[in-house]
């Protein structure tokens, strides 16, 4: 028995995978827009600073914001063109932010890439690094965290794991699988820099046994490496930091704490794509695969889409949709953010553009709870959704607090699971938030 | 011997409990059971001022009040008729006693046990239990105990219904049924379920 | 392959909500619709020994628990049609399982209107009761009219039609000699064929039934192991030791309600624990309290107050169990 | 007739005891009763609002007695009580201006763009989820956390915003911390003239989103004297130090009717429509 090789977390739950639609659809290319509207910080951490000003000509991968601070990122110009205004643009959260619009010249024109490093092998690992930084990577899953800086692990701290991330647990989604088995020598190749750039020779790559053929091909691809490919079960949300540092490992991140703290870093396949793109064709991170899907959208694929897409763009490309849409979502149904508009724009995270028709629109309810304990089963966290709903329905955040709210990853099993339809999620965000400003009215 | 102390126990705390089964002390039942530290403070001093009464209104009773006397030249004078007047008096004093201790030095528990603390003084509870002494012919130590695990049995109940009652805070209880009505019928639901302790001893 | 033509999707009425945007297919009514097919056995094995009265005190039971809880909700000014959640259809169902054959249409209605009306409208409707409301009904009646509802029908085999009960004794109403004296009371006992409540006659009917709910993941294991562990160990340590004070514990477990109170009643979802160490603790102290009444108390019967009592001590069981988070670690003194 | 005398000497002798122990413990376990303090909370609403930022109206006077808070602080007491509570800590009571809430949004259901929200029915919950249902990312989201958080019934949610009724409002201040948006302000009571409006984009973005909202024209400046309207970037404030009087409104002829009378904003059938 193979599979014994791996542990499973706690709790989780099993939804309908949904990801039939896209998933042998291989990777489109989308055609050149002429207009890119690009939002400025799309980084957790602080925003990039606009560094171009209106009516300036910019060359596809020139800096157009450059990081401000250490977690902070580089923003590079999608395509070649002029800046026609810098406008304010509402992002995935749905907050006003500003954002750099861009018209495309149609030469999509490079400009002074950088210099390729052909023999990685032998560079230095701050070099490299330095080249994760200039390419301004993030983490491509959701998080969107400076890559460089997870690979800046402070003094003292050991790190000896390096995990792949290509659990693509989110239903739907199916642009990791896309990128693992289009491109698994780049996957094979990006784990292997970053295991250079960290000094480890500990490397697993995590991907859920519902893509087999992903696991059998990366598989055969490293023979020979070192890596390790580790086939997980299907269990909801496997691809969550800490629960999947667990399958591979059996390390229990601490509660507040980083994956660094057990000797982890993790990076998502997409992210590990980009850096070699970056370190080997010195190309930096404008693009990224993205799966469009839905049933009423007429042709759901994986499209290699620009960052700055408008996300009508995107659906028109798929062939429009058959039924008018009462919900999209950017990133996948369990984490992903509902939109009130289709002028936003994809982000160096957005995995992917989901549309749910009237008929799949869930929603949610006030029904009171039954203490089915559903909540508390699925939680992957062990926590007790229910009370926490229950305190916060009568605003005691203290109580929460004493449940361990501040634990909560808002992977949204427990409103999965709950029967009586309650915003469970929500409900622990909003304590969540509430702590936090709390503890920040406290410091002052 | 053993049966004895089993009786007096289990039977004060739960078969004869004195909030469920009595209906004893349903004033500070109701008035302190609105959240479980309060009602959690409140058991102490229930406790307290039972056990200490129990304790000084037996000894009173067994020392003075019960035995037949000669006095003034009158034979088997028995003063068992005065018990009441002087329980009552004993008990006001203690709580007094009780109270002016607890403003000295808790004073926040003081403050959160509010006017129950003086109320216990004309509380059928406590006044209920030297006459039940009394009434099961108990000795000084048999009151003492049997004082103790009435007052548990109240904690009991107390610490139960206030658990009760801060789920019910958040029930959509009808408009009608607000506050103390709901707590009244949870109080009714829970001595029913209590019934089943019947015959236990 | 699209019937509507392609269209390009507007901002028009987007729906924003926090995720998750999917969810799973149980819903409350569903839940309670299952429970009930766990309950169809035992009922059918009650309708089966006791005849066409057994079918009509549960039809009885389930309209009027459903008719109180529409009046309920009308009195109240709230939206009625919380009937068709399943829930009052369910405590209708174990109402009349709870009953004897023999009782008279009225006892139905007053129990229903203790169920529904007192046990669990009056807190605000499903999901606020803190006591289970068929229980609540069950002592009510029982202390309200014990000569009632201690009256038992007796099985009549064959006589569907007879509206007629003969009545007897339950067999937890024998005395310990008398259990040990008669011959295949067990398999009497496994099978239903003794006098007693509709629902609770036939054990092995009961016993579909809750392993239905377990397959389901309808309830929570802890509650029946608990609740019939802890009888079974505290009846064998008795009947062991003071043979004269209990009945083998086998003799326990199949006769009166123990096993629809573990499996049906202690389970409810509102009034039990969430956590299964709390649902453990929930269970063990229901088979406790169970043993302590039926061994010594007055009362032959005592896993309806046991559940009751239990019940109220939810709130507290709820708030002393806390789970300690994945990846929780002790904070280090500093 | 012995055992009546017996009797009252008895009950005599327990009294007596009683007595001299309960008077002995008085003594012994005395506690000095603060006067002053409740003579203070005589003086104070005790209306308990928490707008003083102390817990109710007795932890107020404790801060009162100890200095760490002023008079002035309670934001219900009217001028008189103020000075008689002056007079009492014999310090001096400088009059104050009464100020009332101010919910700087009136993009109500008809002029701004919204979109269904679903999921917990309160502000902060709501601007979680893609900032809230609202068009406008500033805007009020009508959800009713303000209106829920004030003890006096000043706050009404008419048309999908919160609409503050300077007549009933004391000034608490308990719907400013509750706002997620930032939205709700303290002004003078006296001051009748406000800018419905808290977005700081460019009109053109604004005007997208919501047809109510001040676009920064600057016509309301030019039409006051100096200094009684501030324009900060895209968006015009009142000066509640200068403030303008009610004829500004005509003078203006403000084109999105952003510029408006509390008091007339607060009357049922506001007339508020405007052309499309």
């Amino acid at each position: 028995m193979k599979r014994k090789e791996f542990l499973f977390f706690q709790g989780g739950i099993h939804p309908n995978d949904c990801k039939d639609r896209t998933r042998l659809e291989s990777i489109q290319v989308a055609p050149l827009l002429d207009k890119y509207t690009v939002i400025v910080g799309q980084n957790i951490g602080a925003p990039s600073k606009c560094i171009v000003k209106l009516g300036d000509d910019v060359k596809k991968g020139q800096i157009i914001a450059e990081a401000a601070g250490f977690v902070s990122a580089q923003l590079h110009s999608p395509t070649s063109g002029t800046v026609k205004r810098i406008v304010t643009c509402p992002n995935a959260m749905g907050a006003f932010v500003p954002a750099i619009e861009i018209v495309a010249d149609g030469n999509d024109e490079w400009g002074s890439p950088f210099e390729p490093i052909d023999d990685w092998k032998t560079a230095a690992p701050a070099e490299l690094k330095q080249r994760v930084a200039d390419a301004g990577i993030v983490g491509m899953g959701g998080a969107a965290f400076p890559t460089h800086v997870k690979l800046s692990p402070p003094e003292g701290a050991k790190i000896d794991t390096l995990i792949i991330n290509g659990a693509e647990c989110e239903p739907y989604l199916t642009a990791d699988h896309r990128i693992m088995l289009e491109t698994p020598e780049k996957v094979i190749e990006g784990a292997a820099i970053l295991g250079r750039i960290l000094g480890v020779s500990k490397i697993f790559i995590g991907i859920e046994n519902n893509k087999k053929n992903a696991i059998k091909l990366l598989r055969f691809k490293a023979l020979g490496t070192g890596i390790k490919i580790g086939g997980l079960q299907v269990q909801y949300p496997q691809g969550a930091e800490k629960q999947l540092i667990y399958s591979l490992t059996g390390r229990k991140v601490p509660v507040g704490g980083l994956p660094l703290e057990v000797g982890c870093v993790m990076q998502n396949v997409a992210s590990t794509v980009a850096i070699v793109d970056a370190v080997v064709h010195g190309r930096p991170l404008i693009e990224r695969i993205t799966t469009v899907t839905g049933k009423s959208v007429v042709n759901p694929g994986n499209w290699r889409f620009k960052i700055g897409t408008p996300v009508a763009k995107a659906i028109e490309l798929c062939g429009g949709v058959s039924e008018a849409p009462r919900k999209v979502i950017l990133g996948g149904p369990m984490m992903g953010f509902a939109q009130k508009t289709l002028d936003v724009t994809l982000t160096k995270n957005s995995s992917g553009i989901l549309l749910l028709s009237e008929k799949e629109t869930e929603q949610y309810g006030s029904d009171p709870c039954i203490h089915c304990g559903r909540c508390v089963r699925t939680c992957p966290m062990n926590l007790l959704p229910s009370s926490i709903s229950l305190a916060v329905e009568s605003e005691r955040f203290d109580v929460a607090e004493k449940q361990h709210v501040a634990a909560c990853i808002e992977c949204g099993a427990c409103s999965y699971a709950c029967p009586a339809h309650r915003p469970l999620t929500q409900h622990c965000r909003r304590a969540k938030t509430a702590l936090a400003a709390q503890k920040k009215a406290l410091l002052k | 011997m053993f049966e004895n102390w089993l009786l007096i126990t289990v039977g004060a705390i739960l078969v004869n409990n004195f909030v469920l089964s009595k209906f004893l002390g349903i004033c500070p039942f109701l008035g302190v059971s609105k959240n479980l530290n309060t009602a959690l403070g409140m058991s102490g001093a229930v406790i307290f001022v039972m056990t200490l009464a129990s304790l000084v209104t037996s000894t009173i009773y067994t020392l003075f009040l019960s035995r037949p006397f000669t006095f003034l030249g009158v034979e088997d004078v028995n003063l068992g008729f005065l018990k009441i007047l002087v329980f009552i008096v004993v008990i006001a004093s203690l709580v007094q006693l009780v109270e002016l201790i607890l403003q000295r030095f808790f004073p926040v528990l003081n403050k959160a046990l509010g006017i129950f603390l003086p109320l216990i003084t004309t509380n059928c509870a406590v006044l209920g239990v030297a006459e039940l002494n009394v009434k099961g012919g108990h000795t000084i130590l048999e009151s003492t105990v049997y004082g103790f695990c009435s007052a548990l049995g109240f904690a009991l109940a107390l610490i139960l219904f206030s658990s009760l009652r801060e789920k019910l805070d958040l029930a959509a209880v009808p408009t009608a049924f607000e506050g103390t009505a709901i707590a009244l019928i949870t109080a009714g639901i829970l001595a029913m379920a209590f019934m089943g302790f019947s015959g236990l001893v | 392959m699209t019937q509507h033509p392609a269209q390009q999707p507007t901002n028009d009425s987007l729906i924003v909500s926090n995720s998750p945007h999917i969810r799973g297919k149980e819903t409350v009514p569903q839940i309670m619709s299952r429970v009930i097919y766990a309950l169809l056995p035992a009922c059918a094995a009650g309708i089966y020994f006791f005849g066409l009265s057994a079918l009509r005190v549960l039809t009885l039971c389930v309209f009027f628990c459903v008719g109180v809880e529409w009046l309920c909700r009308k009195l109240g000014g709230r939206n009625t049609d919380t009937w068709k959640d399943g829930s009052a259809i369910l405590t209708g169902l174990l109402l009349g399982m709870n009953l004897s054959a023999s009782v008279p249409w009225w006892i139905c209605l007053v129990g229903s209107i203790l169920a529904i009306g007192l046990g669990k409208q009056i807190f605000g409707g499903l999901g606020f009761n803190p006591f289970n409301p068929a229980l609540v009904a069950r002592v009510g009646l029982l202390i309200g009219f014990p000569q009632i509802m201690t009256t038992w029908a007796v099985p009549n085999l064959g006589k569907m039609s007879g509206v007629d009960v003969l009545s007897g004794a339950t067999p937890l109403g024998l005395s310990v000699e008398q259990v040990a004296a008669s011959d295949g009371l067990l398999q009497n006992l496994f099978y239903g064929n003794v006098g007693g409540c509709i629902g609770e006659t036939s054990a092995v009917a009961l016993l579909i039934g809750g392993l239905m709910l377990m397959f389901w993941r309808l309830i929570k294991w802890e509650i029946p192991l608990g609740f019939i562990g802890v009888v079974v160990a505290l009846t064998a340590i008795v009947n062991y030791h003071w043979p004269e004070l209990s009945s083998p514990p086998l003799f326990h477990v199949f006769a009166g309600g123990l096993l629809l109170g573990a499996f049906f009643m202690a389970t409810d979802m509102v009034t039990s624990p969430v956590t299964g160490r709390g649902a453990l603790v929930f269970g063990m102290g229901c088979g406790l309290i169970t043993s302590v009444i039926r061994i010594f108390g007055s009362y032959p019967e005592g896993v309806s107050f046991s559940i009751l009592i239990m019940n109220a001590l939810t709130p507290l069981i709820d708030r002393s169990i806390t789970r300690k988070p994945f990846g929780f670690r002790k904070e280090k003194k500093a | 007739m012995g055992i009546v005398i017996l009797a009252f000497i008895i009950a005599l002798v327990v009294g007596v005891v009683l007595a001299l122990i309960i008077g002995a413990a008085a003594k012994a376990f005395a506690v000095e009763p603060d006067l002053r303090k409740e003579a203070l909370e005589e003086l104070l609403p005790g209306a308990n609002c928490g707008g003083c930022g102390f817990p109710g109206c007795g932890e107020f006077a404790k801060a009162l007695l100890s200095a760490e808070s002023s008079p002035e602080c309670c934001p219900v007491c009217q001028p008189d009580s103020l000075k008689k509570i002056g007079e009492f800590l014999g310090v001096s009571v400088e009059g104050k201006e009464r100020k009332v809430a101010l919910v700087r949004c009136g993009g109500h259901n008809g002029v701004a763009i919204s979109t269904p929200y679903n999921g917990v029915n309160d502000c902060a919950s709501a601007s979680l989820v893609a900032a809230g249902g609202k068009g406008c990312e500033y805007g009020c989201l009508g959800l009713a956390s303000c209106s829920r958080a004030c003890a006096f019934d000043a706050i009404e949610i008419r048309n999908g915003i919160a609409i503050v009724h300077p007549d009933r409002c004391i000034g608490c201040g308990h719907c400013v911390d509750v706002c997620p948006k930032n939205l709700i302000c303290m002004v003078p009571a006296s001051v009748d003239v406000h800018v419905y409006c808290n977005s700081p984009e460019k009109g053109v973005t604004k005007m997208k989103l919501c047809k109510a909202s001040c676009i920064g024209c600057k016509k309301c400046v030019k039409a006051s004297d100096e200094d009684q309207m501030i324009s900060e970037g895209f968006l015009v404030r009142t000066n509640y130090s200068t403030p303008p009087n009610t004829d500004l409104i005509a003078a203006t002829g403000c084109p999105t009717k952003a510029l408006k009378l509390a008091s007339i904003h607060a009357l049922p059938e506001a007339p508020e429509e405007v052309e499309p």
